[in-house]
């Protein structure tokens, strides 16, 4: 180096831009509390661009903005028919998912601090709900997770104002096992293929436990894990195809599944193994008559294809799909509106409270906590965390190519109850897991 | 000529190839102390390879090189620096991005056992002092503030020499100290050369081309030819051997 | 011995995949000297632009094999268009800074061509399956494989071959080759570098586009399959030797049998294999295997 | 401008900085916090890349201070954040001792792959390794600062007071040290290391340090990092995260430390206002950014002010 830290020209400046950052701000701030009573601003954060866009980031979206339209318009159904949130307009600012979680932990500081945002409803990847979580905590601000799967937010801590409006990834693999028992699918030998990272490992694990407590005889053949986005699947097919196991289970998901899928059913390794996959009605769409028969998805709820027939669905289902030009919704989507949703009984719930004023975080913290609410995807109950967590119907089904339609269907679809599939309170999951399900309530079924 | 009893530098047998080429073979030099010993030879004929080997650049498949009795062989260039042995370069290797006199204090630093400091300014301790002292030597201390890339040729050729005299090394090696020179000019530029090295080295090897320098300057002379060396004495015994005539003087400058 | 066989021909088939593309990388980074992230940005945009030709090419009743010169047209196109483009109007006012400046440069370029990616063509995804069925299914060692595949290994050979005779046995390869071993000595002796850069440049595109344009069948056409071609080419090319084709396909061929030998004898140590390759060739031969020594001299 | 001069402008700096604080809005104190830590792992590379070396895997020390802070609290129940930054960074700078003599033998761009490399097969060792919470991480409570635990709005200011009194005695020591012989001799080096090592310096030694304080410089980013983030994930070692600290160091040019605070704030701040305006090509808003400054600051944001002797365009294209 060659000269001094800063002449006093650079350092005045820099001062001079960051005060006035700083007055623009003080003003926008007084500016947008006085226009607070008439909206509701929600912070909206989902993928925008990488990998996970197509697949989640953009129908959750897509999702967002269709209901968020509807309810401006005060178009949706009851008990969902009151304009807006309580009468407020909803105004939501839509952020890129994208980009590691430091950049998330910033960008949440920035909408609730410099946005000014009254909540924050977003978050797929579960690295980035379990970075944000504390931010909002400690900042004291009202957070609302929608999609990330891993169990170890409410698990490894408690929060006041965070919450998850939909089930963990425990239910999908319990779901999952008990499926194929209930079918009685032959699988006395299983190979697995699961992304080399938290979603892929803790599946794996999850579904694991769950099929040695099912299948306590079953073996594990070959157990494969790729880097995420690899891409490539051909090593991978091989070593399938030498494991020749009576199932292989997957927890991929978006390009990396659909490659897979392309690249493993010419290979006839689908053929000679039943293909499990915990998390795919979002591939079923693109991949259309490519996507093998008889496949056992899940899709991480009662969603899309499988779910229930209820009003509320009906018009969600058809108001999508109108909306996007005949593409249905998909977990997602669903996943976004039953956050939305929820926010929307919570902030109605406290506004009936407090009279009518717009709550503040920790009204609505009250409200939430433990609430009951339906969606288009069934009964949305927060029983696990303390009510923070939720739980929530599951269903399995059956892949098949309808060439009359022109699409997959799902047949022979199983609904299992929230309680049958997820832990208790106070349990963790894998120990409930291990533990062989106790308290499990699985008789009543949950349609 | 000087004639103390032990040599300062003794180069025994050396021998170095690079595939076919031969470029050193049974090269056995003795430099005693106080002593201006001059190489000659045309190009490629092993002079470079000679001072390549001494200063650790190359390490000979045979022989053993001495710096006062203490073997040196195969040693790292900063090694043999340390021991004494310091050279300049034909093509001046300078950082020239860096002033003259940042150049001197790196190589001031350099010879100082402390003089790596974290902290210290590289100027202090007298070190600016005696950087200018030598600048001044070669006539060259007016250019001090100036970064190297802005000095003509011929300063940086005496910069270059004036860093390699930092350490006061035992032996000193000069790559053809007046190249890229005008004729009417190389001596005046020796004279310079050889008066300012005086007193900071007193045992000079250098390479040169010009015979006229050559009986100027030298003690001593060293004929090279193909890897060997061929004639050995006073530059009149070796400017008159036939065979020096016929390979180095007479051929190529 | 057969599963011996089963590594060998999945590493082969990876091998083939990834040589096409870090051919591109290493000959642009032998004649610009330049280390270009965007190149995986480019095979994505042979990816896409393979997708919509073959689409478009059904549309007009030519399905089948002419899915083959679809996809290949597509990677003349990209090449021609994008080489150019960029050589050109944006990396020619870079030349002459530093090799780290211009790693920078390709940066900013990759993030804007990920965007540009999704502008043109959106985040669904694009499916052209249909020829990775044309060859049909091949029995090796007891288990099956798709056709396509050995065709890649055959369209690896094929550019292989092709770039290095192009070089080392035509007139105007030599000049890349004078170019590659030295600019300042090539100019002085009257070659254009200007042109060869240009060439050189769009050929490297065209390889990466063409990698790009024949991976499109075997996956979904989405956003984000730029990035992790990218860091296992630079794997590649660093292992054989920056600048050398020899070494782009030892290095992808040592790369290929490391990921199946992962893969089939100790999947959990896949993630790292290629990184643990690519330092263990540099601790013990930092220049890579074809390449002159550029380690400190002393 | 002597070194006496030196550090009273600094000190004056970090005093004008702490008072500007008092008047930021909280979402500003984090990102010019963020900002000071980021951009103290720059400073790092500066100092390689004065010597004409660039890392590029310097997520690597960021990533290991991070973890040995990170780790000491959530294992050792160690929760001063000033223990806590101390921690990283010695943690770091051993790291950076024990590799930094193998790497130190290599140039150019094998220098900037194997530390790449290097800093990739931590990120493959961190994602399998659940004990530290694999690819998701983990989370860290707010820390203390004299046994008073760093909540709320003064918790902010706090940990934005802390990071710029840090980095800034850091990046003023990084400045002294530049202006000592050591720091002339890596200017040297850059410029002519054949002719170093024949003035009896090992190249490889003074590197090899360098690489140490960078290290160090890493480690106290990633320490700091943590402290005020409360969350660490193996992507602090992604090759991304790497890169994004070289072009810091780019943008800035190696003529200022102060420039590369001031181009890390300035990649915050763009990415943070095109992330919320343009959430659909904030990509490419970054990256025509940055090719803007490449293009018309050439020798980086330092120039503005610090571009003594680089009058002459065509210095440093000339070798002997």
């Amino acid at each position: 180096m060659s000269s001094p830290p800063v002449p006093s020209i650079g350092l005045r400046r820099l001062a001079g831009r960051m005060l006035a950052a700083a007055a623009a701000l003080t003003i926008g701030l007084a500016a947008s509390s006085a226009q607070a009573q008439e909206t509701f601003r929600v912070g909206i954060v989902t993928f925008l661009s990488g990998p996970a866009a197509e697949s989640f980031g953009v129908p959750a979206r897509h999702g967002a903005e269709f209901l968020i339209e509807q309810l401006n318009r005060g178009a949706a159904p009851a008990p969902y028919n009151q304009v807006g949130f309580g009468g407020m307009r909803i105004e939501p600012i839509i952020v890129d998912e994208n980009g590691g979680a430091t950049k998330q932990v910033q960008e949440l500081r920035n909408l609730y601090q410099r946005e000014n945002v009254d909540a924050v409803v977003g978050y797929i990847s579960s690295g980035d709900c379990l970075a944000v979580a504390p931010v909002a905590e400690e900042l004291k601000k009202f957070l609302i997770l929608f999609d990330c799967g891993t169990p170890r937010i409410f698990e490894d801590a408690s929060y006041r104002y965070v919450f998850r409006t939909s089930a963990h990834a425990t239910q999908d693999n319990v779901a999952l096992a008990r499926y194929m028992r209930a079918r009685n699918i032959n699988a006395g030998t299983f190979s697995m293929i699961n992304q080399d990272y938290a979603w892929g490992q803790d599946s794996r694990s999850d579904f694991v436990a769950a099929m040695q407590q099912l299948y306590p005889q079953a073996t594990a053949n070959a157990d494969l894990l790729p880097k995420f986005g690899a891409g490539q699947y051909g090593t991978e097919i091989s070593a399938l195809a030498r494991a020749n196991s009576n199932v292989i289970y997957s927890s991929l998901w978006g390009g990396d599944l659909q490659a897979f899928i392309l690249q493993g059913a010419p290979r006839g390794v689908f053929q000679r193994s039943q293909l499990v996959l915990s998390a795919a009605d979002h591939v079923l769409q693109p991949l259309g008559e490519r996507m093998p028969n008889g496949t056992i998805i899940g899709a991480r709820g009662a969603y899309g294809l499988m779910s229930a027939d209820t009003p509320l669905n009906r018009w969600f289902f058809d108001g999508y799909s109108q909306a996007r030009g005949g593409v249905y919704p998909v977990q997602a989507a669903y996943r976004v509106t039953q956050a939305l949703l929820g926010l929307k009984a919570a902030v109605e719930k406290a506004m009936a409270a407090n009279g009518g004023k717009k709550p503040t975080p920790e009204q609505l913290a009250d409200a939430l906590r433990g609430l009951e609410w339906d969606s288009p995807g069934g009964l949305i109950q927060m029983k696990l965390g303390n009510g923070h967590q939720a739980i929530q119907t599951m269903a399995i089904g059956r892949t098949r190519w309808d060439a009359a339609r022109r699409q997959v269907v799902i047949e022979d679809i199983q609904r299992f109850a929230a309680e049958c599939v997820n832990p208790p309170a106070n349990m963790r999951s894998q120990d409930w897991i291990k533990a062989g399900f106790p308290g499990a309530k699985c008789d009543t079924p949950g349609n | 000529m000087a004639g103390d009893t032990r040599p300062v530098l003794s180069a025994r047998g050396l021998a170095k190839s690079f595939g076919a080429v031969v470029a050193a073979a049974e090269v056995t030099i003795e430099v005693p102390a106080g002593e201006k010993l001059c190489l000659i030879g045309s190009n490629g004929a092993g002079k470079t390879t000679f001072v390549n080997m001494v200063t650790g650049y190359l390490t000979p498949d045979a022989g053993t090189i001495e710096l006062d009795g203490e073997t040196i062989t195969g040693l790292a260039p900063r090694t043999i620096a340390r021991k004494g042995i310091c050279r300049s370069f034909q093509i001046p290797q300078l950082c020239i991005e860096l002033t003259a006199e940042e150049n001197m204090l790196v190589a001031i630093a350099a010879a100082e056992p402390r003089g790596l400091s974290f902290w210290a300014d590289p100027a202090a301790g007298g070190r600016d002092a005696r950087a200018r002292e030598l600048l001044d030597r070669f006539g060259i201390a007016a250019m001090a503030d100036r970064p190297v890339s802005e000095m003509p040729g011929g300063m940086r050729k005496l910069l270059d020499i004036a860093m390699a005299l930092a350490r006061r090394p035992r032996l000193l090696l000069l790559d053809e100290p007046t190249s890229g020179v005008s004729a009417e000019e190389k001596f005046p530029a020796m004279d310079r050369v050889m008066e300012a090295v005086s007193g900071q080295a007193s045992t000079i090897v250098f390479v040169e081309h010009d015979m006229d320098i050559v009986r100027g300057y030298a003690d001593r002379v060293i004929a090279f030819y193909s890897g060997r060396v061929i004639s050995d004495g006073t530059p009149d015994h070796v400017l008159s051997d036939a065979e020096v005539k016929r390979y180095v003087s007479g051929g190529a400058a | 011995m057969q599963l011996a066989l089963t590594i060998l021909m999945d590493g082969l088939i990876y091998a083939s995949w990834l040589f096409v593309v870090a051919l591109g990388l290493t000959l642009v980074f032998g004649v610009l000297k330049i280390l270009n992230i965007a190149h995986g940005s480019l095979y994505a945009i042979g990816a896409y632009v393979a997708a919509s030709m073959v689409t478009l090419f059904a549309s007009w009743g030519l399905g089948g094999h002419f899915a083959l010169i679809a996809m290949l047209l597509a990677a003349i196109g990209v090449a021609l268009v994008m080489g150019p483009l960029m050589e050109r109007y944006l990396l020619r006012l870079f030349y002459g800074r530093d090799e780290v400046v211009l790693l920078l440069v390709t940066y900013a370029l990759f993030l804007i061509l990920e965007d540009a990616v999704k502008l043109i063509w959106g985040v669904n995804p694009y499916y052209v399956s249909e020829p990775y069925q044309l060859f049909g299914n091949v029995a090796f060692a007891s288990l099956f494989y798709v056709g396509y595949d050995f065709a890649l290994i055959g369209l690896a050979v094929v550019c292989g071959i092709a770039v290095w005779f192009a070089l080392n046995r035509t007139r105007s390869g030599k000049v890349v080759l004078a170019v590659i071993f030295s600019r300042e000595m090539s100019a002085s002796m009257g070659v254009n570098v200007d042109k060869v850069h240009m060439i050189a440049f769009t050929l490297g595109i065209f390889l990466a586009a063409l990698g790009g344009a024949f991976t499109a069948p075997m996956i979904s056409v989405q956003p984000g399959i730029s990035v992790s071609v990218i860091i296992v080419s630079f794997a590649v090319i660093i292992i054989g030797g920056l600048g050398s084709i020899e070494g782009a396909a030892i290095g992808a061929v040592i790369v290929g049998l490391a990921r199946a030998a992962a893969v089939h004898l100790m999947p959990e140590a896949e993630l790292f294999s290629i990184y643990l390759v690519m330092a263990a060739v540099l601790i013990f031969r930092p220049e890579g295997l074809f390449q002159r020594a550029a380690a400190r001299k002393i | 401008m002597s070194r006496t001069v030196l550090v009273l402008v600094a000190a004056g700096l970090m005093a004008a900085l702490l008072l500007i604080g008092l008047a930021l809005p909280r979402w500003l104190l984090f990102l010019v916090t963020l900002a000071a830590s980021h951009g103290i792992v720059s400073v790092g590379i500066l100092v390689i890349m004065r010597g004409g070396l660039v890392s590029f895997g310097q997520g690597l020390v960021f990533a290991i201070g991070g973890y040995a802070a990170a780790l000491s609290f959530t294992q050792l129940g160690i929760t001063d954040v000033i223990v806590l930054i101390l921690i990283g960074t010695a943690a770091a700078a051993l790291v950076g001792a024990a590799v930094g003599p193998l790497l130190a033998r290599y140039t150019g761009i094998f220098f900037g792959m194997l530390t790449l490399a290097l800093s990739m097969v931590a990120y493959g060792v961190l994602i399998k390794s659940p004990a530290v919470g694999g690819s998701d991480g983990f989370n860290i409570p707010r820390g203390t600062l004299f046994g008073v635990r760093l909540e709320g709005a003064g918790g902010d200011y706090a940990l934005y007071a802390l990071a710029i009194l840090v980095t800034g005695i850091a990046a003023t020591a990084v400045a002294l040290h530049t202006r000592s012989a050591r720091g002339l001799m890596t200017r040297a080096i850059h410029g002519n290391g054949l002719r170093v090592e024949y003035l009896g310096t090992s190249v490889q030694s003074v590197m090899a340090i360098n690489f140490t304080i960078a290290a160090a410089l890493g480690g106290l980013g990633g320490a700091l990092t943590i402290v005020a983030l409360g969350h660490i994930e193996p992507t602090f070692a992604f090759w991304t995260q790497s890169g994004e600290f070289v072009f810091v160091a780019i943008l800035a040019g190696s003529h200022s430390v102060t420039a590369v605070f001031i181009a890390s704030l300035a990649l915050e701040l763009v990415r943070s206002f095109s992330n919320l305006y343009f959430p659909n090509t904030w990509q490419m808003a970054l990256g025509l950014f940055l090719l803007a400054i490449i293009l018309f600051l050439p020798a980086g944001i330092g120039s503005l002010w610090a571009g003594r002797r680089k009058a002459s365009p065509s210095s440093g294209g000339e070798t002997p």
